[in-house]
């Protein structure tokens, strides 16, 4: 059971490194955003993955501070770094 | 494999493929706004499905509850920066800006 | 970057310097690690011999607030300079408003109205299991920090207005703690920053609860300090263009 | 070659893979994401060295205050209408050098 | 190859790189984040040692109460170099420190 565990945690994680490839090609700041967006989601699942294999209660301690703060960096973004269309002049990857 | 196990590992397998699906549908899809339906949709099911899964294996009650406590602000943070995001690039790509180039 | 000729241009050449003084202390580092040899050595020993004299179980709290507290009094130190330092940067001594910005909408207010009270929560529950599981000051300080940050970035812009008095009282608050129970210890005839075992416990948490509360003002002045005053410069306020 | 060697094993060369290109990307603003996720997945490093401490106060330092003020910064230094960038600033200038 | 082995050589080569980063990269944005990452890199290589030490699958905890001294350090200097760099920008319109020849 661990083994699966561990398994759909690996799994998760090259999601991730799946999800790197649309915070590299943009386009726009909002695009990279919500890659980062997942990416906090999914590290939720994998440390809950982690919690259960490891055998380790206090990680989901850690898994609801990720979920509780996630938000904090959303909004710092809208309020003052959004730029937020596409830059034609911006390199592509 | 008890019974509960084996129904575990389905839940947690079919929240991975929501997972995969999400990441697809980023990569995939023509625009910002379709990514983010595919997206808030993916990952909230995904984290769900983990979650329920993870919920059968909890030895107790503080524990599931903890679990669930995470999905919940999950699904209400995933669905709010959504939201946000996809206001932000709408109310942006309405208005013409001077400054944008 | 490139395309630039080393001999004409000298960054060109600090990067080809940099390079070579970079792969070559990637293998001398490389090197080392690998040489470091597999018998354990640390003081996980010597601490877990000890740890029934420190007033609490769980060991890296142990450490950080009992067995080596000078390194966590001169931390608090650092971190009040630095939010003392920032603060100084914009020349304010309250915490300013933020620019007027329109209101964060009600989808907004309603998660911030879920999130901040639970990341308090969550906080205050970090800093009481801190003791015998994972979590403590820092930790406690640092999400309830960040909820006062969100606080402040969703509209209530007066989350953390502290009067300078206030302010400033509550950025020494950890560093002071320290120095009064040191100092008062040092006094009953203990070593400085030596806990008698017996009161370890009650003490430790004191020195907690004053580390979370600067910890968590210090964050909120970082954030909000980080941003030039566009008052300081004569130009009309306003900060991003939101 | 366990399970864990193999996550172990992909999140290392993540790590440094993002470490090198939020120094090399030439998008300020993609730099600071990248950063941000190196923040994340560090605390996922954490978890696996058995340092349950140091990856709540990862997560919520990382995801509560260096990541928000980086996003703060970038949006300042590269906004266009930030008041105090003078008229003599070029206007197309992304605020980054190494921009091609 | 060892738990300990794969951290400690990718917190060398993350280390040697925002070293790397450090020296060539003029941006002081770039030279904060090159900061952050690189103190990172050295905590890492800390709590692998820390792991390599447990004893009864106890860690030492002593390098990881430092380690955790360390990143609040570490973000009120990044904290406070962030707001240095900003009033720089603020008042200057650079976001360089330029160099006596001028070649940044």
């Amino acid at each position: 059971m661990d083994t699966l565990y561990l398994a759909i945690a690996i799994f998760l994680l090259l999601n991730v490194l799946g999800g790197l490839i649309r915070i590299l090609i943009g386009p726009s700041r909002g695009d990279r955003m919500l890659a980062a967006q997942l990416f906090g989601t999914t590290g939720v699942a994998i440390i809950l993955l982690l919690a259960e294999a490891l055998d380790q209660p206090a990680l989901r301690d850690i898994a609801l501070v990720v979920v509780l703060l996630a938000v904090i960096n959303t909004v710092v973004f809208v309020r003052f770094a959004g730029r937020p269309t596409a830059q034609p002049g911006e390199p592509g990857s | 494999m008890s019974a509960l196990g084996i129904l575990t590992a389905v839940l947690i397998i079919v929240g991975a493929a929501f997972y995969l699906a999400g990441t697809i549908g980023l990569l995939r899809f023509p625009d910002l706004h379709s990514r983010i339906h595919a997206l808030t949709k993916a990952d909230n099911l995904g984290l769900g499905f983990i979650v329920l899964g993870l919920l059968l294996q909890a030895d107790s009650v503080s524990v599931a509850l903890k679990l669930l406590l995470v999905w919940l602000l999950a699904l209400a943070a995933a669905a709010t920066s959504g939201y946000l995001i996809a206001n932000h690039a709408l109310e942006s790509t309405s208005r013409e800006r001077p400054d944008d180039v | 970057m490139g395309n630039r000729d080393p001999l004409t241009d000298p960054g060109m050449l600090v990067r080809i310097l940099s390079s070579v003084f970079s792969v070559a202390l990637l293998a001398v580092l490389a090197f080392a690690v690998l040489d470091l040899g597999d018998e354990p050595t640390g003081l996980t020993s010597n601490v877990m011999e000890r740890i029934d004299e420190s007033g609490v179980a769980h060991p890296p709290t142990a450490v950080l607030l009992n067995f080596r507290a000078y390194d966590t009094w001169l931390e608090v130190a650092v971190l009040l300079l630095a939010a003392w330092g920032a603060l100084a940067l914009r020349q304010a001594t309250r915490l300013p408003e933020q620019p007027a910005a329109r209101s964060p909408g009600p989808v907004l207010d309603w998660l911030v109205r879920i999130l901040a009270p639970l990341a308090i929560v969550t906080g205050v529950y970090l800093l009481w299991r801190g003791t015998d599981a994972p979590g403590g000051a820092f930790q406690a300080g640092a999400v309830i920090g960040a909820a006062l940050v969100l606080l402040r970035l969703s509209g209530y812009r007066s989350v953390g207005l502290l009067s300078a008095f206030w302010l400033r009282g509550s950025l020494l608050a950890g560093f002071a703690g320290f120095l009064v129970v040191a100092t008062a210890l040092f006094l009953a005839g203990w070593s400085f920053l030596e806990y008698p075992p017996e009161r370890a416990g009650l003490l430790i948490v004191i020195v907690e609860l004053l580390i979370t509360w600067t910890v968590a003002v210090s964050f909120v002045a970082l954030f909000v300090a980080a941003r030039p005053d566009p008052d300081d410069l004569g130009e009309e306020s306003g900060g991003g263009h939101v | 070659m366990t399970f864990e060697m193999i996550f172990d094993g992909i999140l290392a060369i993540t790590l440094v893979w993002l470490c090198w290109r939020v120094l090399s990307a030439p998008d300020l603003f993609k730099a600071v994401v990248l950063f941000i996720t190196f923040g994340l997945l560090m605390a996922l490093a954490w978890v696996r060295l058995q340092a349950p401490d140091i990856a709540l106060a990862e997560a919520s330092i990382g995801a509560g205050l260096t990541g928000a003020l980086m996003l703060d910064a970038v949006g300042q230094i590269t906004g266009r209408r930030f008041p105090y960038i003078r008229s003599d600033q070029p206007a197309g200038e992304e605020g980054d050098h190494g921009q091609p | 190859m060892s738990l300990f082995l794969i951290y400690a050589l990718a917190a060398t080569g993350l280390f040697v790189i925002c070293l790397h980063g450090l020296i060539t990269r003029a941006h002081l944005l770039r030279k904060i984040l090159a900061l952050n990452m690189m103190g990172s890199s050295v905590f890492l290589l800390l709590i692998a040692i820390a792991w390599r030490n447990r004893i009864d699958g106890v860690a030492d905890p002593v390098p990881q109460a430092m380690v955790l001294t360390g990143i609040v350090v570490a973000v009120s200097a990044t904290a406070f170099a962030l707001a240095l760099a900003r009033r720089y920008h603020a008042e200057t319109g650079e976001t360089e420190l330029s160099d006596e020849d001028g070649s940044t």
